[in-house]
Order: structure tokens, then C-alpha cells, then sequence
């Protein structure tokens, strides 16, 4: 009756796990998702606990304690921006976790159930590499670890071996335990091979292709012991997790091939464009840019010479209304010689009906920028560039400019690094509070527009 | 057919046909006179006539040789003479006012087409003069107000300084007061626009203006969308209303008429007084006693500081479009009236009957038989 | 090659589940806004924890007396609880920007 | 310092500072004289700038009391005899066309900073009158182009006929040629601009009007964003191309200057009689000789058909926004100039260096001494 | 190893349904997902002659020549507007061959299996009534049965009793084939009962159900021999089957309860709003129009007044130029007096930048509508109402019109089936060829920019 | 109660596939457009011709003595057919319009 129940409580437990993931893929129920996902865990964990013949029940709940108490503490004090590093952390442990099982079940196999031992193999490998991985990808995001170019040879070789180890293990009439740990230290190192060399910019990618590979461990693992809430979750992660990896790839305009497999030197296409002697400009996608406007609280547009030439002033218009919809409050500052014409920027704004009360004036606009939480600077260059304040060389020193930066965030949308009209580059790129989402503008507020109505 | 077109006195430069319409008028067997220069003012000569088949002749020929003769003009007692019994004159005649002018012109026994009478109906819509000219006086109204205006109408905010946007406002939001809307709009002006019908909110707001609002108005839906008389208190309370729009206004264009009425006073002095100065006032209801204390027709005066506008002969001001569109208007008028080249004077066409002043020796308008 | 297929004719079932699973795995986040592209991926990694199961099976059928199973086991449930619990509070935190949508007009 | 405003002698309309200036520059410690009726044309009455902080004063108290004199038009030998040395002129007075002036004024030991001799610099540009009063003439040559146009600028449809939008060419796409392209496009033309400069392509398409193109055009970056001579066989390419455009074109404004030499003609005797009846050109290079063949200044002229509007004292015709513009411009000159109420002629700043024309008895403006 | 393989081609068919289901729902996609699900069915015959002991081939060949000629025949004859009843024909030969496996069948069975007796039976009911409410659902649709009001407690008897005899037949100790013919003959009644008091309007949702119950019949029968392809296939087609009638029955506005279980009498909540007396003017959603606008070769937008009251100047110009991109020629037809003063309209489209090019008189639009594909028609009324040329009593009879319904197909966006500005109905409105697109102009065109966007 | 237990536990992979073959057959369509929902009601149907298989075996299987079985599955098989064919067929023409895109941009 026992075993039956269990069976039925997995079962339960995986679907569970299916409205979980589905529910989480919606902005509205996401929420729920997680929790019916977090309900379906511990069902299945509760179930487990009554498997026949289980001992060390006190061992177990301390772990589990501790790792509860790790666990909520890290997540509830970690920042805001150091989340995808401790995502990575928590990775890593499952695929500990999984190696680990391996390791202890490896002295309880019958040698010659060549099945049973591929699998178990796949388990430590697999665990190995997706915990190592994950230590790397987590210090690249913390900023620890550095990026390293990586003989690409080399890291195949490393993984060969320890699956030709693997091999011979499974052959071997008996069981060699050093072989294994020789295994297991190559599969690490194999891990660390494979992430060194990719961009941090790409980490995220990095992050999303080994959190499925951990998927696969648990599955492998289910294998292992016949317990289907393991293999159907590690199928459902590991699956999930791919189709991520390559929607993610996607949104960022890269191929998961070209993340994985060319070293971050020649990876930099795009990063190469926001560099200036060893200043390098930070990049910011579409979709994050429209994240940040949406739940602002005042944004300000300030438009340039780039909004005329793009022709973008019904787009602009299109994404103040969108945001205010959203209880966003949005205004433009004007700054006197925007454009190529006294009152460029006015007829611009005036075609596509933007309302006049929304138009400040600079100086007006320089008090109101402290209080804004993004600046999105159109095509507009040297009216915000702060050489006109600092730099007593600079041609347009003299002139006074919109001081964006003393906004909370500043993105500027043109497209490439080039310069404008006085033909000098902008310090403001630079900032710290700066992001520079590349493109034409007039493309660039569309897709702003197709992103912020889906929030 | 004769048809005839007379070169009008100055200072109208408009011309009655275009030479499109004449072509087409000839195609269809029509002959068609032409006084010598006649369309010069409008920038149409003799040449592009003859090409489109009129034959050029002086006034007295096309006078005396022509079965129907078009002068926008009311012809002067002159002209009259020279016209026999049973001939067509085609004009702009507003019989409700030239009452004494219906008598004699009956007398003479012509038959007089006025083209402003054309029931304003959906059938007559391509025949409506008062709606053609009405959107040229709407638009020249609003450049008229742009030239004269010491100001800008866009906003700007330049290196010299932020020029805040002109403020528009529209008195009388019929057929010119909506084009004078639309205009002021382009030009990046503020518009606001105000009429004793609430209907016209919305269409007000279809153009981007905003609608100044005087609770009570009465409508007359039987009115065929013209405005009717309003109450004493209703005409308080807009007075009120309005002068806080027209003091804060740079420029106001009224356009307000009651058919068969003096124009109603809707500016008085004291509300010109406590204008800015610089502001203009344009009053396309000159010709009828003006909307605006003041007004003087067809002059320009400074009240105030304020410069009132009466130019009512708008549409003389842009004589090649406004030719045009007449010109269309009576040649919609005569694909009712001639079949080919043949008269057919039917009384039971709604508009014919309400186009057709005199005939026959007598006054036949209902309107002036009452 | 024969033993291929017979292995896949055996196994039919768990190949029928495995194909179903993989498809719905597929689908069911196939149409994920990007936004979500983190907090899922958070997500999955908190469900990817589930070999805590397998990891209290080893440590409860781990002999007392085997320290080293027993320490490696420990560390497993530990671990492997810490991916848990960890993984399901950081989504939640991530998640916490969608709860007051704010105001639709 | 004692800063003292003179009455603009007719025609001009304008005034040199603005009540809004006259406060922040008392405020400042200075005295502001004016003389009586200064503001007048410009709808700014003597009480507005007694308010501000002025005393009103007549003509020849203000020029014997002040000692820095604003006047925009260059004073009358009868003025300049009140002047004493060591006096300060503010004015627009064209130094390199009134070679004469500019010796005898030496003499007279006044400093003349002359406005339109600032160095268009970034850091001048609010002080660039060129550019603002640039920005007056381009948007009122369109109004002016469109009030004396027998025809619509914007496309209509109407149950009175199809009317065709006016086709606009902007010849010269500088300050005044983008303002031009920007009001046209507004009031619904159909534009099309020409520049020798191919830079200012996307200038013009970023307003929504379109380029024509000439290959083969010079452009010299060193002139700072002025035009320089072209080539022959250019200027012969460029004619033929223009005289497609012009010829179609219901309106041509033309702003094409070359500094310091005539304008170029660009629109000949025979390419007039080519153009439609009707059609209007604004010369706003009138003042140096003009882009038309048989432009008048300040006049207005019909040849063939064509008119041909002459007047280049635009900023004129706008007084309130023009003065307000040019006096912002002046105040933000005087910053560089005045600490407090002290002056600080300092020959080290770039922009003094450029605008000083005379300084103690001696030309010493570079360009003149050259 | 034959049966080995057989259950290998059964698989690979399941798998080849579920990807032609899943690219079916993708328009791009559709054709080539028909192609695949074709393909998987081609194979599970295939393989299903290969079931041992297999005999009879020669009429099972015969049996399939002639059903696959009237099939190919009937399919390729038929009249695009005659394909719904077509399809609910052939979901009730489904049906019918799934009742008639569970005859013979049932003469083989062993009595005492109980299990396999429900499925019998539940395969005997459902094939029943799938096949005789099919029938009624084709004979509605075209138009040879009528409605009929039924009373719901008889129905329910009907099947009550169908199912008693059901029970009876398995609990018995021999066989009672007589009991069994009674069976199929009161679910067949079932069948009729159930169909005919639905409204003819409501028939695609009712086809969708009985194509669903088929699909259970399948599995039923797939279970009955434990065959994998048809219970496989059968549980897919059962579920997306009911998803889909869900989704069917909402995009018209309707829950499927009420469809099923109200009578059509008072069924027509909706219908009202474009009611004029027995005239019922026909609706289209947002996303069908979308379909039409992409697909089309030629658009012609028709403004009028509403366009301007919408403000939706800019909106229109946006889905011409998503349209454009589409390969889609757009021009607008521009009626003298549209709008509420003269240019009405050219002032709006100018204030969008809509080129001049694109704005068609009238005239020569009335010369082009025949070549065109789709004519929209955004907030005019007055001016395409055919009663100006047809009805000499009408107060706008005489003024020249757009003569829109030369076209192929007319959306009429409007907000409701009010008059415009001479107070009158409009015949346009209930023209075979014209679709009401009801709601704000400005919302609408933005609705279907984004559908537009996303094809 | 014990029962269903029993045989759920002794059924679980029927009870997986089941239920996973339904997730995907939701999955699947949920997003379908409004205009796809003729046609794949079609192309549903002709699946649903899938009984053709059971239509074979069972006329296969019958005795060639047995001639009122073999009329019924000769109807089985002949019906299905339709069902599977004209189903196939007239999906695909309704599909028609979706054949040439035009050309995007
Ligand atoms: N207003 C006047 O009266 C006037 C007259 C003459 C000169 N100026 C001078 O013009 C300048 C005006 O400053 P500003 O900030 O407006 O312009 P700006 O400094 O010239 O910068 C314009 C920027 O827009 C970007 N851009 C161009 N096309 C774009 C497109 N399609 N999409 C997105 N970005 C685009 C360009 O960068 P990418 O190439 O990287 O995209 C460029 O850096 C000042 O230096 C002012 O002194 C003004
Ligand atoms: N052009 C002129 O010079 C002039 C002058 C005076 C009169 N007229 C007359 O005006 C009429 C013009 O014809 P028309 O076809 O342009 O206009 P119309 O016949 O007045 O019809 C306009 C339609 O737009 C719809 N509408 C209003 N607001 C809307 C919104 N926000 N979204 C979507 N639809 C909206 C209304 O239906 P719902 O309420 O159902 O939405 C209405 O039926 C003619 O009768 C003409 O004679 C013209
Ligand atoms: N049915 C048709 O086809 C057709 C044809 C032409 C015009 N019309 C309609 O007729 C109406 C009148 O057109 P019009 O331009 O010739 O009118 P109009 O020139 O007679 O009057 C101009 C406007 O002034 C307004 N007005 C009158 N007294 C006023 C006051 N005291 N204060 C403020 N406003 C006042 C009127 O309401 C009117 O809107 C318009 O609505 C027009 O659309 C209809
Ligand atoms: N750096 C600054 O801050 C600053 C300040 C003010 C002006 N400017 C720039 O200076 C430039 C000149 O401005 P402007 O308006 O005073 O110029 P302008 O009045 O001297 O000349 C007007 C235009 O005519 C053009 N032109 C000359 N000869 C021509 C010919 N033969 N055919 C056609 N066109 C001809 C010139 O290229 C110029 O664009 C502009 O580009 C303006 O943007 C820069």
C-alpha cells in the first residue's frame, strides 16, 4: 500500500512540476507557477521519505535543515544584482549533489549491469562538469574569475579521457574506486575548461545550458533508481532548459554555438563598437531597456539630431503614451540647439502630437533630473555631453548641455559610438549610469513599444 | 447652348469657369464666350480659354450673344439693360439681402440661378459654394492672422530663448471655422474653438482643437445644421465663457453667422481693451456686421493695439483655387440643368426649385415670396 | 542494430513517456516573453534540484557504519537541499517585480 | 553701467532688449535708459519697461547719458555726432559691407560690438543673431509665400474638385532655408530644398522635405559650415537641375549666400518666364543683390506672371518674437561682457575678439584689417 | 522483430501526430503539418498490415481503394463554402467505423473480461453517437434539417437508458447480441437528440466536440487492442479536440455550455447588436482580419469621419506601412466628403505623413475596387452606402459613393451599428461580402497592427 | 478506494503517458489562431480516422466465414478510410491560402 501510495504522490508530484513550469512561462502567474512547482518538490520529498527501508532519517532532516537555512538566508539577503550569480551557486549544488549520489552508489553496484553503470557514469560525469561549470560562471559574474582563452583541443581531450575512464570502468571485472575519482576530477576540470573562455556578457546563456545539464543528471539519476519524479522533472528540466538556452541565445541576437565555442576574443562583435581606448561602453538590449522604463516612475526623453534623421517622432510618441498607460510619467527635454534648426526638436514633436506641457526646457529640466529614474537619451550627442561643463579644450566647452547623468539611469539610443555634430566623443557613454542600446531609432522605440505593451 | 462668363469688376479676381469646365461644357456641344481677361486675375489667359474651345469676345458680345451668362458678381444696372428676356444668369446674388435687386432682375425676365441659394443638401454638397469659398476664407483666415501677427505660431525653444506657441481660438466652428481650426493646427498653434452648437465638440476634437464649452446651448435640429437664435441667459454666460478664451488668445477668427442676420457681436471693446496687445482679430463675418466691435468690411483697422481683420472677400485673395472650385460647383449645377446641350428646367428638382430666384417675370424664391 | 530495436520495443513505454516529456518540457515554455527568461530559468534550476529524492534514498540506505557514504550522502541531501530551497526563494524574490502590475490605465 | 535703448528709426519694428531682459540686467546693478516710445512697434509700451526697472528718457538724453548704446540699425551721422569716446554701440551693423562706417566711427573712439560679426561657435550660438533672426525670415517667407499664392499649399479633396498640394523648393538649406522647409511641410506643401552643400541632405530629409541632388558640389569644412564658390561647369549643372524644379514649382524661397560676396543668381529672367502664372518667389537674399534675376529689395514685383517678393527685413514684420529673440541674444552677449555692472572687455575671449569691431579710435576686427 | 518493429512504426506515427498537430497551429506552418500528420497515419496503416495472422487483405485493400476514392473524389469536389459540412461527414465515418469495430468485437469477447467489456461498450456508445450527431451537425450546416426543440430530460433518458443496457450486456453471463444492437440504436437516437435543438450558427463548435468524442473512440478502441498509435493518437486528438472547441467557442463570444445546453432560441446575445429586423450583419475579429489584410494582394482603407473622431490617423498609417512591408499595395480611397469639412481626410492623413500618392479619388477608386482584395472601411458610413445609387427615397440618394462592395471582401470598423451623419442605415452593412469590426477605430487598428506584426 | 490505488500504482505508465499525451495535445494548440481553428478541427478529424487501424485488424481477424463480420469490417475499414482521407484532403485545401507567403520585406 506504501509503495503504491509513493508512486501516486510522484505522479501527483509531477504534474506538479508541468503546471509548475507551465504557469511560470506567463508574467501574471508566474508567481503561482513557482509555488505549485515548490508545493510539487515537497510532495515529492515527503514521499521519499517513506521509501522501505530508509535509515539515517535524523542525518537526513539535518541536512536538510542546514540546507534549508543556507539556502533561505543566501536567496532572502542577496542583492538584486547578484541574483544570476547565486542561481548559478544553487546550480552548481544540484550537480554536486548528483555527482555525489554517483560516487556513494558506485560501491553498492553490481558490477556487471553494464546499464545500470553507463548511467551511473553519465550521473558523475555529467554532475561533475554542470557543478564546476557553474563555480566558474558564478565568479565570472561576481567578477572574481577573469575571462581565459582556452585551447579548444585541450578541453576536448580532458573530456575524452574521462570518458574513456569511463569506459574502462564499466569493462573492469572489478570495481576500481581511484579510477572513478580520477573520472570525477577530470569531468571537473572539463568544466572549468568549458566556461572560462565565454564572455561574461554570455554567462547567462552559460548558466541556463548547465542548469538543464543538471536537469539531465536527475534524470539520469531517476534511471538510477527507477523513481520516476526524478526522471520525468530531470526530463522536464533538462528539456525546458535547452529550449531556453536557445530562446535566450535568440533574444540576445547570438547562437548558442557561437557563445559556446568561440573564445570571448573574437566573440565581441558587438562589444568591440562600445570601446574607446580601454574604456569600454556598456551595452543594454531592448528588452531590459523596456523593463527598466516600464517600471519607472519618471522618465525622461531627451531628443536629438538621430530622432530627425531616423524620422522616429510618431515612434517616441507611440512609447509616451504605452508608458504612461503604465503609470509611467514621461517628459521631453529640449535642449536649445538640439537638431540642425532653432526649434528642430518642436516641429518634430509638434507632427507627431506630442503635447506641448511635456516639453521642458533645459533648465527646467536640469532641477527636475535627480528626481528621474531613467533618462532615454534619441539620437542625441553633444547637447548631453558633459565635456561642455568639464573640458576647457573641448570645442563646445561653454555650452550648456542637459545634464543626464545626474538621473538614476541614462539610456542612449543611437547607432554606433560615432559622434555628432561637433565631431568629439561623449564622456557620457561611459558612465557608470549609462547604457547604450544600439540602432536606428526609429527601430529601436518600435521594438520598445512591442516589449513594453507585453509587460 | 450659349454659354457666356463675364470678366468681374474689380476687386473680385475670381472668374466663373475654369477652362477644365469649359472643355468639358464644349464637348458636350455647348458654345461658350468669353469676355476678353476675363480670367486674368486668376491667372488664366485668354490662350488656355481658346484652347479649351471658348471663343474670346468684349463684354457687350458675350452680354448680348450669350443664353446664359456667369458673373459672380451681381451685375450693376448697366449690364442689366443689355440682358432680353429669357436668358440664364448664373451668379452669387444672396437674394435674402438684395431684396430690391430680385425686383428688377424679375422685371428684366431672366431667369436668375443664385448660386449661394442651393439647398444644403447631400445631393447639392458638389454644388455648394458657400462651403467651397467657406474653405478658402477658413484657410486664408488663419495665414491672413500668421502675416499679421507680431508673433510666431509654433512653438520654439532655440537658442534664443523658448517661444511659447500662439494661441488660436475659433469663433463659430461651421464649414470655415473648422478649415481655420485644421490650418492653425498645422501652423503648431494652440486651437481652441467655440459655437452655440454642442454638436460640434466632437468634430471640433476630430481635429485636434479644443472645444470651449457654454452649457444651454440650443439646437435646432430643423435648422439643416445652421445655427438658430439662443436665449438671452445662454448669450450671458457665453459672453463670459468666451472672454476668458479671447484674452488669453493671440489670435481669434470668427466665423459666426445666422442666416438672414446681422452677425451677432460676440467681441465687444471691452474685452478688445483687456486683449494683448499685438493680438489679431480676423472676422469673416465682416460682410454681415462683423462678430467683433469694430470691424470694418474689407479694411484692416488697430483697435487697442489689436488688429481686426474684416477682409470678407477672402476667396478673391487666392483667386486660381478658389476659381476652381466655383468653376466645379456650377458645373455640378449645370449637369443638372443642361441635358447635352439643352435647357431642362425641372421645378420638381429640390435643387433647382431652391436654386432658381427669378423666372419668367416673376420672383419665384420662396424664402422672398413669404 | 537488432538489439536496438528490441531494447526500444521493451522500453516502449518509458520511450512513449520520455518523447511526451520532452515535447511538453518543449511546449510549455515555448512561448516564454523574455522577461521571463530569467526568473524560468531560476525556476527550473529550483526543480532541477529534485535529486534531493535521490539523495535522501542514498543517505537513508547508506550502512551507519560507512563513514565515508555516510559524509558523501550528507553532503548530497545538503547540497542538494540548498539547490532546493535556494532556488525556489531567489525565483520568488525575482518574481516579486510582478506582483503589483502597475496600474493599467 | 548706464545701458541705453534707442528707438528704432522706420522701417525697422524691432527693439534691442526686452522688458524680461531690462529687469535681470537692473537687477543686476546697471541703469537702463530708454527712449520714449522705443518699444512701440513691437507692442512693448513704456509703461512695460518702466515695470521692468527703465527709465524713459528722450532720444538725445538716452545717447548722451548711456554708456553703452543698443540700437540694431547702425545710427545716422547726425547720431554718431553725440557720441563721445570711450562709449559702448551694440548694433548689427555689417562691417565688411560698411567699410566707410566703420573708419568714421573709429574716429569717433567708440567700441562697436556688431551682432552679426559673432563667431558662430558653439558656445555663441545663443548669441547668434544671424541665426535667430534666420529662423524669423524662413518661417515668414513661407507665410508670406502662402498668403500671395493664388493657390492651396495642402492637398485637398472636396466635393468642389481635387486640389493639388503646392510644390515648395527651398533653394540655400541654411538656418533660414531648414525653417522655410519645416513651415511649408507643416502647412501641407509638397517640398523639395537644393543646397550646394551635401551635407545638408540629411538636414533636409530629417524635416521630411526632399534633397535635390547635384553631384559634383565642393564643400569646404574649414568654412564652418558657410558655402563656398563653386566650380564653372558645377554652377552650369546645378542651373540646369534647378530649372526642372523651379519650373514646376508653385513657390520658390530662395536663402542662398555666399558671405561676404553678391549672392549668386540662381533663378534667371528665362527660367521665370518658364515658371507656372501665379507662382511666387521669396528672395531672401534680396539685401545682398538677391537669387532672382529682377528682385527688388523690399519690394514686391510681378515679372511674367511671376511675383517676386524682395523683403529682407522679415524679422521686421514679426517685432514681438524677433525683439525678444535678438534681445536674448544681447543679454547673453552682455554675460560675457559685464561682470555685475562692471564691463570686462576681455580680447582673450574667442567671441569679444570676433565682435569688436572699433576699440579705442582703431579698427580692430581682423577680417578688416586684412 | 516484426512485432518489435511494428511498435517502433507506431511510435514514430504518434510522434509525427504530435508534430503535425503542433505545426497545424501555426499558419507558416500548417501545410507542411497536414503533410507530417498525413505521413504518420500513411505509416500506422502500413504498419498495421503487418499485425500477424492478418487476413482478409484482399477486401481490407478493396475496402480502402474505394474509401480513398470517395474521399480524394468528395474532398477535391466539394465547394469551399460546403467544407464544414464535409469535415463533420467525415467525423462521422470515423465514428461509425469505430461502433462497428466494437460489433464485431464484441462477438469475440471473452464475457468475464470486465475491463475490456467497458471500453467495449464505451466505444459502442460514443462511436454512436459520434456518428449520428455528426450526420445531423452536416445536415444542418446544409441547411436540410432544421431546429427543433428537445426536451433535455428525454435526451438524457435516451443515453440513461443506452447506458443501463450497457451495463446489463457486461454484467450478464452470455452473450446478448439483440441487447446490443438496442444499445447502438438508442445512442445513435442519442446522437440526433442532441444535435438538433443547437443552433445552425454554433454547428462548428458542436463538429469540434463530436470530432473530439471520435478521438475517444479511438483510444477506446486503441485500448480494446492495445494498440499504442490509436491510443496514442486518440488521446491527442480527444484533448486538443476539446481545447479546441473551448477556444472555438470563446472566439465567438459563447461558452460551450450554453451552446450545448440552451436552446437556439435564446442562444443569440451577440447576434442582436447587428440586427436589422431579419438582416443580421456578420462580425469578424480582430486576428481573422488580420489573416485577410496579410494575405491580401490589394487593400483599400476607406476613412471617413469616425477616423478623425478616433484620432486614429497615426494607427492607420502604421498598419499600411506593416502591411506594405508584407508585400500588401495599400492606397486609400478618398471620398469628396468624408469627414465634417472639406479635405477633412487630407488633413488627418497628412498630420500621419501618409504620402499624397496614396490618397485616390474617388472616382478612379471606384475604377480600381474590383481589382481589390480587401476594402476597409474605418468610420465612414454615409459615404459608402449603397442606398445613394439604389434608393431614390433616401435623403442621401444622388451623392456619388464608394462603391466598396465591388471588392472581394469589406471590414467595416465602426464602434456599433449606429447612423453617421444623415442618420441613416446602412445596406452595406448586411452585404454577403461585408465583416463588422466593431470598436474604436484607434483601437482597433493598433489591435491589428500588432496581429499584423506577428504573421 | 484500495483498488484504484492499486491500480493506478500497477497502470503508472499508462497513467503518465496518459497524462502527458494529454498535457500535449493542450499544449499544442493552445495558442492557435482563430483562423486555424476550421482547418485543424479538419486535420483533427482526419487523425481521428485512426480507428482505420483497428478497422484492419479487426476485418483482418475475422473468420472468412463469418459474413456478417466481415460485412461489418469491410464497412469498418471502408468508412475509416473516408474519415482518414477525405479528412486529409480537405484540410489541405482549406490550407490552400496559406500557401504563398508574400514576399516579406
Ligand atoms: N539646433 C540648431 O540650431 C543647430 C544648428 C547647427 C548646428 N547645431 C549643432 O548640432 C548639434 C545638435 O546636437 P544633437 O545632440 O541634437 O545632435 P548631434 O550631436 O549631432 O548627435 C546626433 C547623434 O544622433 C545619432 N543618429 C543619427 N542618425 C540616427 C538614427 N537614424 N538613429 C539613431 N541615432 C542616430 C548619431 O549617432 P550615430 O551615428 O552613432 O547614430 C549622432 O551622434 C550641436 O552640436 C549643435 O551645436 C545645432
Ligand atoms: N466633408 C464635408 O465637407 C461634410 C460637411 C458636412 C457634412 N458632411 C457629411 O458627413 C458625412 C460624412 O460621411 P462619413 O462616412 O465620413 O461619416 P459618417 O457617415 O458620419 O459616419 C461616421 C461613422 O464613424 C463611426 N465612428 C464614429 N466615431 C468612431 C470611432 N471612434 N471609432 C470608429 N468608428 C467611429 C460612426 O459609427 P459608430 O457610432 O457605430 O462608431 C459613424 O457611423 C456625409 O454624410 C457628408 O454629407 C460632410
Ligand atoms: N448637409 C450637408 O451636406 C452640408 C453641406 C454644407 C454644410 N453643412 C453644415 O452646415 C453647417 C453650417 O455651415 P456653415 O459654415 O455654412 O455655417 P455658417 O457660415 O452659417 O455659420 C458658421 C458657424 O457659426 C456658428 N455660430 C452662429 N452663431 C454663433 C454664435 N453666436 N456663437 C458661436 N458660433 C455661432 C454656427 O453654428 C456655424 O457653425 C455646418 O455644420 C456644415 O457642416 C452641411
Ligand atoms: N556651429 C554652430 O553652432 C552654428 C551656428 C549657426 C549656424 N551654423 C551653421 O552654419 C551654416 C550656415 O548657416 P546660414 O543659414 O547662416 O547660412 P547662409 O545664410 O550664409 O547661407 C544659406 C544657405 O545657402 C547655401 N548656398 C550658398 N550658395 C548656394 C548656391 N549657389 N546654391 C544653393 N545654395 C547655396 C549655403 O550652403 C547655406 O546653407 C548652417 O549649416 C548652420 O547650421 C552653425
Amino acid at each position: 500500500m506504501i509503495l503504491q501510495l509513493i508512486d501516486i504522490g510522484y505522479l501527483v508530484a509531477v504534474v506538479l512540476f508541468i503546471l509548475g513550469i507551465k504557469l511560470m512561462s506567463h508574467p501574471e502567474s508566474a508567481r503561482k507557477g513557482n509555488s505549485i512547482a515548490l508545493a510539487g518538490m515537497i510532495l515529492a520529498i515527503a514521499v521519499s521519505f517513506f521509501t522501505p527501508g530508509l535509515d539515517n532519517i535524523v542525518l537526513i532532516l539535518i541536512a536538510i535543515a542546514l540546507g534549508t537555512v543556507g539556502g533561505l538566508y543566501s536567496a532572502k539577503t542577496v542583492q538584486m544584482t547578484a541574483m544570476p550569480q547565486l542561481v548559478s551557486f544553487f546550480n552548481g549544488m544540484g550537480g554536486a549533489a548528483a555527482a555525489l549520489i554517483g560516487l556513494v552508489e558506485y560501491g553498492d553496484l553490481a558490477i556487471d549491469d553494464i546499464g545500470k553503470g553507463s548511467v551511473l557514469m553519465a550521473s558523475l560525469i555529467i554532475g561533475s562538469v554542470s557543478f564546476s561549470g557553474s563555480m566558474i560562471a558564478m565568479g565570472k559574474l561576481q567578477g572574481v574569475v577573469k575571462d581565459i582563452r582556452v585551447n579548444k583541443i585541450l578541453a576536448f581531450l580532458v573530456l575524452g579521457l574521462a570518458i574513456a575512464l569511463a569506459v574502462y570502468v564499466l569493462m573492469a571485472a572489478e570495481p576500481k574506486p581511484l579510477f572513478v575519482y580520477g573520472l570525477v576530477a577530470l569531468a571537473l576540470i572539463y568544466g572549468l575548461l568549458f566556461v572560462y573562455p565565454i564572455g561574461g556578457a554570455d554567462m547567462p546563456v552559460v548558466i541556463s545550458l548547465l542548469n538543464s545539464l543538471t536537469g539531465v543528471t536527475a534524470a539520469t539519476t531517476g534511471l538510477l533508481y527507477d523513481n520516476k519524479v526524478m526522471l520525468m522533472g530531470g526530463i522536464l528540466v533538462g528539456s525546458a532548459g535547452l529550449l531556453l538556452t536557445l530562446l535566450m541565445a535568440k533574444a540576445m541576437n547570438r547562437s548558442v554555438s557561437n557563445i559556446l565555442f568561440t573564445s570571448f576574443g573574437s566573440a565581441a562583435g558587438t562589444a568591440a563598437a562600445g570601446q574607446d581606448g580601454d574604456q569600454v561602453a556598456k551595452e543594454i538590449n531592448t528588452y531590459d531597456s523596456a523593463i527598466l522604463l516600464a517600471y519607472a516612475k519618471r522618465v525622461v526623453v531627451v531628443p536629438g539630431y538621430g530622432l530627425a534623421v531616423a524620422q522616429a517622432q510618431h515612434a517616441v510618441h507611440d512609447l509616451e503614451k504605452i508608458l504612461e498607460e503604465k503609470g509611467v510619467e514621461v517628459t521631453y527635454g529640449i535642449h536649445p540647439v538640439a537638431g540642425r534648426m532653432p526649434g528642430h526638436m518642436n516641429v518634430l514633436l509638434a507632427e507627431s502630437d506630442v503635447s506641448y506641457d511635456k516639453l521642458i526646457e533645459m533648465d527646467d529640466m536640469n532641477e527636475q533630473l535627480p528626481n528621474t529614474d531613467v533618462v532615454m537619451v534619441i539620437g542625441a550627442n553633444d547637447v548631453v555631453n558633459p565635456a561642455a561643463n568639464d573640458d576647457p579644450s573641448s570645442p563646445i566647452y561653454g555650452m550648456p548641455i542637459l545634464e543626464v547623468n545626474r538621473a538614476t539611469n541614462v539610456i542612449v539610443i543611437k547607432r554606433s559610438m560615432s559622434s555628432g555634430y561637433a565631431g568629439i566623443q561623449n564622456a557620457l557613454f561611459f558612465d557608470p549610469k549609462t547604457r547604450m542600446l544600439f540602432g536606428d531609432a526609429k527601430k529601436v522605440l518600435n521594438g520598445l513599444v512591442s516589449e513594453v505593451k507585453n509587460m | 447652348m450659349i454659354l457666356g462668363i463675364l470678366k468681374e469688376p474689380s476687386p473680385e479676381t475670381r472668374v466663373s469657369l475654369h477652362p477644365e469646365a469649359v472643355k468639358v461644357l464644349t464637348g458636350s456641344g455647348n458654345q461658350v464666350l468669353i469676355e476678353t481677361g476675363a480670367g486674368d486675375s486668376s491667372f488664366l489667359s485668354d490662350a488656355v480659354y481658346q484652347e479649351a474651345g471658348a471663343t474670346v469676345k468684349s463684354r457687350v458680345e458675350v452680354l448680348e450673344t450669350a443664353e446664359m451668362i456667369f458673373q459672380i458678381t451681381p451685375l450693376d444696372a448697366e449690364d442689366q439693360k443689355k440682358l432680353s428676356r429669357g436668358k440664364y444668369l448664373v451668379g452669387v446674388y444672396q437674394p435674402l439681402v438684395a431684396r430690391e435687386l430680385m425686383k428688377s432682375l424679375a422685371e428684366t425676365g431672366v431667369t436668375l440661378l443664385s448660386m449661394d441659394s442651393i439647398p444644403r443638401i447631400t445631393r447639392a454638397q458638389s454644388m455648394d459654394v458657400l462651403s467651397s469659398m467657406s474653405t478658402v476664407s477658413g484657410y486664408k483666415a488663419v495665414l491672413l492672422a500668421a502675416a499679421n501677427l507680431p508673433r510666431f505660431f509654433p512653438m520654439l525653444m532655440t537658442a534664443a530663448g523658448t517661444i511659447a506657441p500662439a494661441k488660436v481660438l475659433i469663433i463659430g466652428a461651421g464649414v470655415a471655422g473648422l478649415q481655420a481650426i485644421a490650418t492653425a493646427k498645422r501652423l503648431g498653434a494652440v486651437v481652441e474653438a467655440f459655437d452655440t452648437r454642442p454638436s460640434v465638440k466632437e468634430q471640433v476634437e476630430s481635429l485636434g482643437g479644443k472645444f470651449v464649452e457654454v452649457p444651454g446651448a440650443v439646437e435646432d435640429k430643423g435648422a439643416g445644421g445652421y445655427a438658430v437664435e439662443q436665449s438671452e441667459e445662454y448669450k450671458q454666460k457665453q459672453s463670459e465663457m468666451l472672454e476668458k478664451s479671447i484674452i488669453k488668445s493671440d489670435v481669434v477668427i470668427t466665423t459666426a453667422l445666422i442666416p438672414g442676420r446681422k452677425a451677432p457681436i460676440l467681441i465687444t471693446r471691452s474685452m478688445l481693451e483687456k486683449m494683448k496687445a499685438g493680438a489679431v482679430v480676423v472676422d469673416l463675418a465682416a460682410a454681415n456686421g462683423g462678430n467683433c466691435e469694430g470691424t470694418e468690411n474689407n479694411k484692416t483697422v488697430t483697435l487697442s493695439g489689436v488688429t481686426i481683420i474684416g477682409n470678407s472677400a477672402l476667396p478673391a485673395s487666392m483667386p486660381e483655387d478658389a476659381s476652381k472650385m466655383y468653376s466645379k460647383n456650377v458645373q455640378n449645377l449645370l449637369k443638372l440643368l443642361l441635358n447635352e446641350d439643352k435647357i431642362n428646367l425641372n421645378f420638381e428638382d429640390e435643387i433647382i426649385k431652391g436654386t432658381c430666384i427669378t423666372h419668367d417675370g416673376a420672383i419665384i424664391y420662396e424664402p422672398l415670396l413669404k | 542494430m537488432e538489439a536496438i530495436i528490441n531494447y526500444i520495443s521493451v522500453n516502449q513505454q518509458e520511450f512513449y513517456i520520455f518523447i511526451l516529456a520532452v515535447f511538453v518540457g518543449i511546449e510549455v515554455i515555448s512561448k516564454v516573453p523574455t522577461v521571463l527568461h530569467t526568473p524560468l530559468m531560476s525556476g527550473s534550476n529550483a526543480l532541477s534540484g529534485v535529486v534531493i529524492v535521490g539523495s535522501i534514498i542514498v543517505l537513508g540506505k547508506t550502512d551507519p557504519a560507512n563513514y565515508l557514504a555516510l559524509t558523501l550522502g550528507f553532503l548530497a541531501v545538503l547540497l542538494a537541499t540548498l539547490n532546493v530551497v535556494g532556488g525556489f526563494a531567489v525565483t520568488n524574490r525575482m518574481l516579486e517585480m510582478f506582483k503589483k502590475k502597475p496600474g493599467k490605465k
